[in-house]
């Protein structure tokens, strides 16, 4: 009996959240658009989730590239069509690992460093206080972070991109010895506009997605058990962001590719 | 960290990742919405499968073009392949477009066999000859059906 | 002598979920004054305030702010109201991402279109009513617990509120820096005619810096009025918490056995 | 609040009334400001100011600051006793130069 209980509350909970993101969402579309516009808190939270990811993104690309250069080489040798080496990296870069892997390396980087700064803010009474000043904290506070979020992700899934395909390159053609007019020809002639708009949409989708989940743990901890438990708690709810909004990108990535 | 400097670094930022975009969409995604010089030519044919937009249009093994769009035409029931031709390369009236493959299992591709006419194909023309895609089924059973013969 | 009030709460009742913390409080605060809200742990101090602070939507009552009534306020009034009210919260509030400077100026740069000269000015000002001038460029991390009482009352008083609200002003702080905080703020009512609202649970500086004393205990209202007032009351809470004398329980001593012994639930049962 | 300059053989009068808050002290300011360009001290007649706020005070300290890096004659005239109590709490009143009637003003520039 208590185990049902206790499920049911647990799930009505997660639902409420899931009400509540999606109503910050819509709170936020409506602040946007409404003046004062100010652009310095928005290049601050570009610097915070895109620049200063720059460096793990890249570290990861190039590994990511490499690993599939490999992966894929042996198994292209065994059929004899190591030329489409450059246009499976690609292929596999652009419309899927790209944007997953970005999205995933800016969830553990800036999404939980995101929700515990609000969530910190809440409980610190900084929330109150910015209301107090007739400051509109969505706006003020969860605005700036999600457009950030929106313009930054799609951009470092590029950079990403980028970087794997020449991680690829480095091991089937500077290692492995393939030609490097296969790789780049093959490559160029078998990636479409479509497929880098595919990574594109995936990866403007997980911005929002991710950086919507994190801002909103983190904004609406009062509102959760975990409020009242102060700093205790908002390791919690940075934990419960980090997971919740990894499956959220898996889960989508699912979605997106079954639909597009 | 103070302003200018991080207004500096973001701009940096943001400049890197539309430069890595940019790469992306004009030399990977080969400039397919880009419209490059040249013309376009048309070409039927019974069967296209696994040739696909982008794909690469070849004369005497150079580059020298790309389809541009793949259509079906439910009246004739065959396709309608709109070829993007560069500019200089001249087209006879009497060429032969084929699909063909790039090893085994690559990539399908059309092949521009020069003709000996004189008169030349120019912008939204038709090339009448064509040989359409060749499926390893059909190869292996024409070539039964040849030794039975 | 007729008062006029900045603040007038009537039939005020606070719930949260189930439990309600405020049991219809009627208080009026004058204008101009130092009024002192005060009670122990639990009395449902900090719930009034942040219903004063339009935080907490009241279940029942009104509280009219200079002519607001914000309970029934919109939005776009409360906002507007906003702007004529500072509040310094207990623990500073202050911005952590920010320098005390640009926490001060803060305020300023989102409601005015003042000259960035003027708002430096300004914010040296404060800073230095505050005795804080030295330390504009300090992370609000870097500062002492009274520095950063100090810095967020400056940035309350940057837009000179008509009403100031502050906070536990002296809880965790030594003696003398918590003296030292009373005098600013009876400096900052003579000075610039601002109503201040204390809330404490500090004794040492009520009966320093109050004009006005109102005493919550569970939820309700028990005493309102002058330091002399308060003072006189022989009313056993007020007499209690004035000579921080313990709650008195009366203990039966059989219940009390059985309750610690746990045999109260099985009892209860029966 | 009104302002009016008014222009003495030797000095400007810049003359206030009402109140000066938020709203009014970028007027005040540039007023201030454009008056000390023309290179003539300036007095500020305080008189008529009901409230003065401390962005209507941070505009008289840039002025006090601009005329002193040209050495030009900046002074407040009949300030009232409850103006005089904000300048006390930052210390402001002992910088100013304050003034009772504008003769002590003119005495002063005369020196």
């Amino acid at each position: 009996m208590k185990t049902v209980e206790s499920l049911g509350s647990s799930l009505l909970a997660s639902l409420e959240q899931t009400g509540r993101t999606f109503l910050l969402l819509l709170i936020i579309a409506y602040r946007i658009v409404q003046p004062p516009y100010n652009l310095y808190p928005i290049v601050r939270q570009i610097y915070f989730i895109g620049a200063r990811s720059l460096g793990v993104i890249v570290i990861s690309g190039v590994t990511i590239g490499m690993v599939l250069g490999l992966q894929f080489y042996n198994t292209l040798e065994r059929f004899g069509s190591v030329d489409i080496l450059g246009s499976a990296v690609a292929l596999s870069v652009l419309r899927e690992l790209g944007p997953v892997m970005t999205a995933l390396m800016v969830v553990g980087r800036a999404g939980s460093a995101i929700c515990a700064e609000l969530g910190i803010m809440r409980i610190s009474e900084q929330v109150d206080a910015l209301e107090c000043m007739a400051i509109n904290p969505d706006k003020f506070l969860v605005a700036p972070k999600l457009l950030a979020g929106i313009i930054s992700v799609p951009l470092l899934t590029c950079v990403f991109s980028v970087v794997a395909i020449f991680g690829g390159y480095f091991v089937g053609v500077v290692l492995f010895g393939v030609s490097e007019g296969s790789y780049l020809n093959g490559m160029i002639d078998a990636v479409v506009w479509s497929d880098v708009r595919l990574g594109l949409v995936k990866s403007l989708i997980f911005g929002l997605l991710v950086t919507l989940i994190c801002c909103s743990k983190g904004f609406y901890i009062h509102l959760t058990k975990s409020g009242s438990l102060g700093a205790e708690g908002v390791s919690y709810v940075t934990t419960d962001a980090v997971v919740i909004s990894s499956i959220a990108v898996l889960f989508s990535d699912f979605l997106i590719g079954a639909i597009l | 960290m103070n302003k200018i400097n991080v207004q500096l670094i973001t701009g940096i930022f943001v400049v890197i990742g539309i430069l890595s975009f940019s790469y992306l969409a004009i030399t990977v995604a080969g400039a397919s919405f880009v419209e490059q010089p040249g013309y376009n030519l048309s070409a039927r044919f019974t069967s296209v499968s696994g040739l696909r937009p982008g794909a690469v249009v070849e004369g005497a093994g150079v580059r020298i073009g790309t389809v541009s769009s793949i259509e079906f035409d439910p009246e004739s029931f065959e396709a309608i392949v709109e070829l993007r031709i560069n500019d200089g390369v001249l087209v006879q009236e009497d060429a032969i477009a084929a699909i063909r493959t790039q090893g085994i299992i690559g990539e399908k591709y059309i092949k521009i066999v020069p003709g000996g006419f004189e008169e030349l194909l120019t912008d939204g023309m038709q090339i009448y000859e064509t040989e359409s895609a060749i499926s390893l089924e059909e190869l292996v059973s024409r070539y039964i059906f040849q030794t039975e013969g | 002598m007729t008062q006029e009030t900045a603040i007038e709460i009537r039939d005020l009742v606070v719930e949260y979920g189930n439990r309600r913390i405020l049991n219809s409080i009627d208080l009026d605060i004058p204008l101009g004054q130092i009024s002192v809200i005060m009670g122990g742990s639990g009395a449902g101090k900090s719930t009034l305030l942040r219903s004063m602070l339009g935080l907490k939507k009241p279940t029942s009552g009104a509280i009219r702010m200079l002519g607001t009534d914000i309970c029934t306020a919109s939005p776009g009034q409360l906002q507007e109201f906003r702007k004529q009210m500072g509040v310094a919260f207990q623990g500073g509030a202050l911005f952590t991402s920010m320098t005390v400077g640009e926490n001060i100026q803060l305020p300023l740069r989102q409601h005015t279109r003042l000259d960035e000269n003027t708002i430096q000015i300004m914010t040296r000002i404060k800073l230095d009513m505050v005795n804080m001038l030295p330390h504009e460029h300090l992370m609000p991390s870097e500062l002492s617990g009274g520095m950063t009482k100090r810095a967020a009352l400056a940035r309350a008083i940057i837009m000179d509120p008509k009403l100031l609200f502050f906070d536990e002003p002296s809880a965790g702080l030594d003696p003398i820096t918590s003296a030292e905080l009373d005098e600013l703020i009876i400096k900052l009512k003579q000075s610039m005619n601002m109503t201040i609202v204390v809330v404490t649970h500090e004794l040492e500086s009520v009966f320093k810096i109050a004009d006005r004393i109102a005493i919550l205990g569970d939820g309700g209202l028990i005493l309102a009025g002058t330091p002399e007032e308060i003072r006189a009351s022989d009313d056993p809470r007020v007499v209690g918490l004035l000579n921080r004398t313990p709650r008195q329980v009366n203990v039966d001593v059989d219940q009390h056995l059985r309750r610690l012994s746990g045999l109260q639930e099985a009892s209860d049962k029966k | 609040m009104k302002h009016e300059l008014v222009n003495k053989p030797d000095f400007d009068v810049l003359v206030l009334s009402g109140d000066i808050d938020l709203h009014h002290s970028p007027t005040l300011r540039e007023r201030i400001l454009s008056s000390l360009k023309g290179g003539r001290p300036l007095l500020i007649d305080m008189q008529e100011v009901s409230y003065i706020d401390s962005s209507g005070i941070a505009s008289l300290v840039e002025g006090f600051q601009t005329a002193k890096s040209s050495n030009l004659h900046f002074g407040l005239l009949s300030i009232s006793s409850p103006t005089l109590q904000v300048l006390a709490i930052t210390r402001l009143d002992k910088i100013f130069s304050l003034y009772e009637t504008e003769d002590s003003f003119i005495e002063i520039l005369e020196l």
